[in-house]
């Protein structure tokens, strides 16, 4: 039999004076099983809180109502009274008579007071179907998992592992330093894009906390927080990294010519390769898809000329596996394929290119030794027009987002053509100009006086050969009038879009993505970093564009969150999840879709007395619930519970008044 | 027993049933969604007393209601008051026209249960308080095989008075009990006259040979009886209940089952207790406390309805728990009939 | 429309290479020309089977039952049952592997009195949509994209003014006695234990009040809503003979008209409305 | 008399029962935690007036609200439910309100088709900061209540069979 021990405050004259309380305590001294009722001026003070605790020593309470402010103010305050008199906290209940009766019907008390009555006899009713809860608690491995080795893995990597936390870095390609490694230079300082990432690229390398794991994929995640399960596939390189010294004599008499992805094409690489000089690890690998020895079993030079024997053609895919704790996810972005841009003539004129491109051809090791030159005749271009917002807020083209760093990307471009050809003009055709940013506004502005270049407001419509020059026609919205441009060069700033294996790799990981394929952030203002997936965040561009400050303080932001969740060897959580009766489970799995947390996975289970009849049931995760309850609304049979709103709870609440 | 008998024709038993309704509170079939149930009536167009046998459900719910309030309990810290519930609805003096022969055959089996070692006065009360009016059956239907049963149809005294279709358009109203008789003596005015012969006519009597040649169903329940209490193990359970979808519906219109549950309901302090129909084809009919269900599995819960039907009752009582209404098989949305589920078990179990 | 010799020589051969274990087809009841579902174990048996417009009742209902339920089961599916089947699979309550489907192209069942049952005419899945043999020729209906046909009976009841229509519903929850054949006979109510039989007290609705049937139908309804594939079982066991069709259909017409969703079980794991969701739901109903 | 008689509040399902004098319904507000009880707590804090007819119950998410309670409710204490929530796109859950969405509108139809009448049964997106926004709410569905009349279809006390 329940003994509940009610407790009405005045909260000074906020509630005494619009309720009469005295009133509400005869009235639930009039409920069965209400044992005890009193009133104070101040609940929430010590003394308030020392009525509570004699008064369930002294009464055998088994439940407390407290009938204050809102419990978004002080459940936390009152629970922590119950646990100091020895009682499990969870047995509260707060009913709402401020926020709820005496603030909002301060001109009737008579209807005040009978709604906070009523508003006790809910929490009354409710606490008797309370029940003890005990907080959870999981352990954890201490250890991070960070996918992507761009700008944005490198610095959750350090932050991290500067921590004293193992991380176990894992990225696609052969070396580290993703987009931003093709950079030349980064605005709106100008500072060399090497020069500063390089540095550290070789940290990374050299961290005593950090694994890393180069030219490996992602393959397998169980688990849930704290207790992550990853299995890695680590790609045949064909060359052991652990002998080889990276001396460079393999790639330089390999004879099979390959694009070079790191200069967008624009040169070759070889089939063993680095990808670029300041490549880490700088060890080369074997592209398995080009080299005629694995392809045709001929050639075999690179074995020959390796000195150390590195060379390995019967090096076979490796899985690796780890437990780990956190994972951050920086898988960066692709650049946007122009080609539906028909109208520009994208791939029918050789001298339309991409601003990365472009960016490679500026760059002091690209392929042009940092001279722009046209694709067509290598001639160096005098006049060039920039074409912002290709692919960008172009619903028609599939992508309605602002790419966000165009703007600044094509800013520094026409910089960067000024510094290396210095009679060259640059044109811009643009919608806006998005500069917000520190120090951003200035550098455009700057930018324009010192380049002359010439902006021009609209999009372009249409791009045709005359000779050997482009002509570029768009609307020059500010005047209202068509203009045509006579261009050597056009560079398109291309959108930045979402990694084209980023809902393989959501789904691998269990985490949500967007219509664009970015990653779904857990809540868009408070929780920008976390996934709805508890210990899965995000890094950098593969939630949304962003610049490389941006995706630093992200990347830090998810170190800070890593940290702070393997702060103790186990982690608290509330007890308010779900929970399944087995019993009453029939097994259809409704409840695996309606969980947006991936906290529900099935078990066969044996039901009833002796009974070795298995049967599939739903099993709750709970350490990756977060007690939305959504499962147990779906759940027909009722045979899931979320503690702290049971459906008895919460009918008992309907049916008191 | 001076049995009173009066004559009248259509129009007479129209005025009849009037007076009936006049003197009392009456009960009679009353079509919805196709189907007879009985219901409080106030005027002869409402309700059909001759409602056709297969779509009529039973009288029990009159006497031992589909939920009946047990009490009503106020709780408040000054204590749990328990109260009696209000006034007994079905207790008042009252008549329930268009009985068939079986629904009344079933009030007698089920007597025998409610004034056994617990007098549910209740059910006592309402039984004293009503008069049973029936017309004699002249057709047997698909399911019907009350007259294999041992009990006479013909003259049965569960009906207080039967209303008997002369073959010369002529209507017979006959008091059969002493309560009957009193009960017309009161209501019967002047639309019919009294005859003092007992209806003999050789009519009537071909008119119950025609009665009893209409039945479909036949067996020798004594035979069933006999052969059904030796063969409890027998497989052929199995094999008879095997496209039963459990759905309950044969105990619910079944006029002599009377399993229940019972079930509080309450809203803020006050609750009512409720006593309400219960299967024992519900597969948790038998699941006690502690997680043991002697009946987990649907055979055996067929072999105890069956069972508790033709042997069991019988034992205990001296009477089958099976008037021959056929309203399970009706009802029933597989059509399994408890006539052929009898009769099949207790044949294959004989020859094993 | 007669598959009957079909049927039964399906049934022979799948005992005789011995892939089943229990057929579950239809024969005649024995005391009229109406059909009752057989659950058939020995292969001598199988000359009961018939099939024809009376061949009404959804087997499908057998696949929940302990008789069945971890035996290799052949069974007879017209349109309508295959979708409930359909549905089972989804929700894992059955395994394909253990299944031997015959699909009917169905023409049509008919009621007791030989009436084309309503559901019938207003049918947009006459064929089987899971299959391991197909009986008949494949009407060819769009069963994705095709026209709804809005029920007539909801129609009619959804222009009567409101108080007619809670005078006519309170009716039939009058009229219910709450024997929860409905849900038993009901295909995909399969619940281990179903929410309306709670033991606890507050939530217990168990006594047949009109109240209490109210709840019961209402909360039943709502389960099957998305789910629901108006093969009417339900309303062929009810011994009141309450339109039960109504709250389905007018939660069916609900859902079509306003999510999109195709009918309940016609695509293989695509689970009932209520357990997904789309962005462009309507939402001017909410404040 | 005759003014008076009209003055009387009827039941809007069944017209041949009369409200009782000083009658005043009892309005079931299920709000979900983060958005519409914090913003029912604004409404408090920014001490907004309404009437007090509401009674509030919260729950975790709005998908947390099984038709289940506004079935109950209606059957046992209320007049009327308000279930509100998170605006599309900001429950704290991610998707579960656009889970009770759906069930909300079929519920809402079903119940409409059965003989309640639609005002009895409403939903609002409230978020955290609309304090305002829930008074306008709570004002609204207990006026439109307050013209239907006290709710009689299927009460627990109505009963008797």
């Amino acid at each position: 039999m329940a003994r509940v021990g009610v407790f009405v405050c005045f909260c000074g004259a906020n509630i005494a004076d619009y309720v009469d309380v005295p009133q509400v305590v005869e009235e639930v001294k009039r409920i069965k099983e209400v044992k005890f009722a009193t009133e104070y001026k101040y609940m929430c003070s010590d003394p308030g809180q020392g009525m509570i605790r004699d008064a369930i020593i002294q009464y055998k309470l088994t439940s407390i109502v407290v009938a204050a402010c809102s419990p978004r103010m002080h459940e936390k305050t009152f629970r922590k009274a119950l646990s100091d008199a020895g009682m499990n906290p969870y047995l509260l209940e707060v009913a709402n008579i401020r926020e709820h009766s005496s603030w909002v019907h301060q001109k009737d008390k008579k209807a005040a007071t009978n709604k906070a009555m009523d508003l006790c006899r809910m929490a009354v009713a409710k606490s008797i179907a309370n029940e003890q809860l005990h907080e959870i608690s999981v352990p954890v491995t201490k250890r991070a998992l960070v996918i992507g080795g761009g700008i944005a893995g490198i610095q959750a990597a350090l932050d991290i592992a500067d921590a004293r936390i193992p991380v176990v870095l894992v990225e696609r390609s052969p070396s580290i330093g993703g987009k931003m490694a093709q950079l030349d230079e980064t605005f709106p300082t100008l500072d060399c894009a090497q020069c500063i990432l390089t540095p550290k690229m070789v940290d990374v390398a050299s961290h005593p906390y950090i694994e890393l794991i180069p030219y490996s994929e992602v393959i397998e995640l169980q688990g849930f927080v704290g207790n992550y399960k990853v299995k890695i596939k680590k790609k045949a390189s064909y060359v052991n990294f652990k002998t080889c010294t990276g001396c460079g004599a393999c790639w330089q008499k390999c004879p099979v010519k390959v694009a070079n992805e790191y200069n967008m094409g624009i040169d070759k690489r070889k089939a063993i390769y680095t990808p670029f000089p300041q490549a880490v690890p700088n060890k080369p690998v074997i592209d398995a898809e080009h080299c005629t020895m694995l392809l045709k079993g001929k050639c075999g030079i690179c074995a020959k000329v390796c000195d150390k024997g590195s060379i390995d053609y019967t090096m076979q895919d490796e899985i690796i596996e780890r437990e780990i704790g956190a994972v951050v996810v920086a898988t960066g972005y692709d650049m946007w394929d122009p080609t539906p841009y028909e109208e520009y003539g994208v791939g029918r004129f050789k001298d339309i290119i991409t601003s990365l491109e472009f960016e490679r051809m500026v760059s002091a090791n690209g392929p042009t030794n940092g001279v722009p030159v046209r694709p067509s005749d290598g001639k160096v271009p005098k006049n060039v027009v920039f074409i912002k917002c290709v692919g960008s807020r172009d619903e028609a083209k599939g992508i309605e987002y602002c790419s966000k760093i165009c703007c600044m990307y094509t800013t520094k471009h026409t910089i960067l053509l000024h510094h290396k050809v210095h009679d060259s003009h640059a044109y811009v055709f643009y919608m806006d100009i998005r500069a917000a940013g520190k120090g951003y506004e200035e550098f455009v502005k700057k930018a324009q006086v010192d380049t002359g270049t010439t902006y021009l407001r609209g999009r372009v419509s249409k791009i045709y050969k005359k000779g050997d020059k482009l002509m570029v026609r768009g609307e020059d919205a500010q005047i209202g009038q068509v203009v045509e441009v006579e261009a050597d060069l056009v560079v398109l700033a291309t959108a930045v879009s979402a990694p084209k294996d980023n809902p393989n790799l959501a789904r691998l990981l269990g985490i949500s993505y967007d219509k664009y394929g970015y990653l779904s952030e857990a809540h868009p203002k408070l929780r920008p970093v976390e996934t709805a997936k508890a210990g899965i965040f995000l890094a950098g561009c593969t939630q949304a564009p962003k610049d490389i400050p941006e995706t630093v303080s992200q990347a830090s932001a998810c170190a800070a969150k890593v940290c702070g969740l393997f702060a103790g060897d186990t982690m608290k959580k509330d007890p308010m999840v779900s929970s399944i009766n087995n019993e009453y489970c029939s097994g259809c799995q409704n409840c695996l879709n309606a969980c947006p947390y991936g906290a529900i996975v099935t078990e066969d289970v044996a039901i009833g007395h002796g009974s070795k009849d298995l049967r599939t049931v739903a099993k709750i995760n709970e350490g990756v619930c977060q007690g939305c309850g959504s499962c147990v609304a779906i759940c027909r049979s009722t045979a899931i519970t979320l503690a702290g709103f049971t459906d008895s709870q919460i009918i008992n609440e309907i049916v008191s008044i | 027993m001076s049995v009173e008998t009066f004559v009248t024709d259509k129009a007479g038993l129209q005025k009849f049933y009037e007076a009936v309704m006049a003197s009392r509170e009456t009960y009679a079939p009353v079509e919805k969604f196709g189907k007879f149930d009985f219901k409080r009536v106030a005027r002869v167009t409402e309700c059909d007393p001759e409602s056709p046998i297969a779509k009529t459900q039973s009288i029990k719910p009159l006497f031992f209601p589909r939920s009946a309030k047990v009490m009503k309990f106020v709780a408040t810290s000054a204590g749990t008051d328990v109260s009696e519930t209000d006034e007994d609805p079905l207790a008042v003096k009252r008549a329930i026209l268009g009985v068939k022969h079986c629904d009344a055959r079933s009030l007698q089996v089920l007597d025998k249960v409610y004034n056994w070692d617990y007098i549910d006065t209740d059910y006592q009360k309402r039984r004293e308080n009503t008069v049973i009016i029936s017309t004699r059956c002249d057709r047997a239907d698909t399911h019907c095989f009350c007259t294999s049963l041992d009990y006479d149809v013909e003259n049965l005294d569960a009906l207080d008075v039967l209303i008997v279709n002369g073959s010369d358009g002529k209507i017979y109203i006959k008091a059969r009990t002493p309560k009957g008789e009193s009960f017309l003596k009161e209501t019967v005015t002047g639309q019919a006259s009294p005859v003092t012969d007992e209806i003999a006519s050789p009519d009537l009597k071909k008119q119950y040979d025609a009665f009893a040649g209409s039945f479909r169903l036949k067996m020798d329940y004594k035979e069933v009886n006999a052969k059904l209490s030796k063969i409890f193990d027998t497989p052929e359970f199995e094999n008879v209940s095997g496209n039963c979808v459990s759905c309950n519906t044969c105990a619910f219109v079944c006029p002599t089952c009377h399993c229940f549950k019972i079930s509080d309901e309450k809203v803020k302090d006050t609750g009512v207790r409720y006593k309400s129909y219960d299967s024992c084809n519900n597969g948790y009919f038998t699941l006690m406390a502690g997680g043991h269900n002697p009946r987990p599995v649907k055979y055996r819960r067929w072999r105890q309805r069956a069972m508790h039907k033709f042997v069991y009752y019988k034992e205990r009582f001296g009477e089958n728990l099976c008037v021959g209404c056929g309203k399970c098989t009706i009802a029933c949305p597989v059509n399994i009939s408890i006539f052929e589920v009898v009769n099949q078990v207790s044949a294959a179990g004989v020859q094993e | 429309m007669n598959y009957t010799k079909e049927i039964q020589d399906i049934a022979a051969k799948l005992f005789a290479e011995g892939k089943i274990d229990v057929f579950v087809g239809y024969r005649v009841n024995g005391f009229d020309d109406n059909q009752v579902p057989v659950l058939i174990t020995d292969p001598q048996d199988v000359s009961k089977l018939v099939f024809t417009d009376k061949s009404v009742f959804n087997l499908v209902n057998y696949l929940k039952n302990d008789h069945t339920r971890r035996k290799r089961v052949g069974l007879v599916v017209k349109g309508c049952d295959s979708r409930s089947l359909n549905l089972m699979l989804t929700e894992s309550q059955v395994k394909r592997e253990n299944l031997y489907v015959v699909g009917i192209c169905c023409e049509g069942v008919v009621d007791e009195a030989g009436q084309k049952m309503q559901n019938c005419t207003d049918c947009m899945v006459p064929d089987a949509v899971v299959s391991d043999e197909l009986l008949g020729t494949p009407s060819g209906s769009d069963t994705l994209s095709g026209s709804y046909k809005m029920n007539a009976d909801i129609a009619m009841l959804a222009e009567k003014p409101l108080t007619e229509r809670a005078a006519y519903f309170e009716e039939v929850f009058e009229n219910c006695i709450r024997c929860n054949a409905c849900r038993h006979s009901c295909p995909l109510c399969y619940c281990a234990k179903c929410c309306i039989d709670q033991e606890t007290a507050t939530l217990y609705n168990g006594a047949n009040t009109t109240s209490g049937a109210f709840h019961a139908l209402m909360t039943w309804s709502l389960h099957l809503a998305g789910r629901c594939v108006d093969c009417r079982n339900c309303e062929k066991a009810c011994p009141s003979h309450l339109p039960l069709h109504l709250l389905h259909k007018q939660n069916e017409s609900v859902i079509y008209e306003n999510f999109q969703e195709h009918l309940a079980g016609v695509v293989t794991g695509d689970r009932g409305a209520f357990y997904k969701y789309s962005l462009k739901d309507p939402d001017d109903f909410i404040m | 008399m005759e003014a008076e008689v009209k003055d009387q509040l009827v039941s809007i399902e069944k017209p041949e029962l009369i409200a009782p004098p000083n009658w005043e319904p009892v309005i079931m507000g299920i709000l979900c935690n983060w958005c519409s009880y914090a913003g029912s707590d604004l409404t408090g804090t920014s001490r907004i007036q309404y009437p007090p007819n509401i009674r509030i119950i919260r729950v975790p998410c709005s998908s947390r609200v099984d038709p289940w309670f506004l079935i109950k409710s209606l059957q046992t204490t209320a007049d009327g439910v308000l279930v509100s929530g998170c605006h599309p796109g900001d429950c704290h859950y991610i998707s579960g309100n656009y889970f009770a969405r759906r069930r909300f509108l079929v519920t809402k139809k079903l119940l409409n088709f059965v003989g309640f009448h639609e005002n009895r049964i409403q939903f609002s997106w409230v978020s955290a900061a609309e304090g305002p926004k829930f008074a306008k709410v709570v004002n609204k569905v207990t006026e439109d209540i307050k013209k239907l009349g006290p709710l009689h279809l299927y009460k627990k006390e109505n009963f008797e069979k």
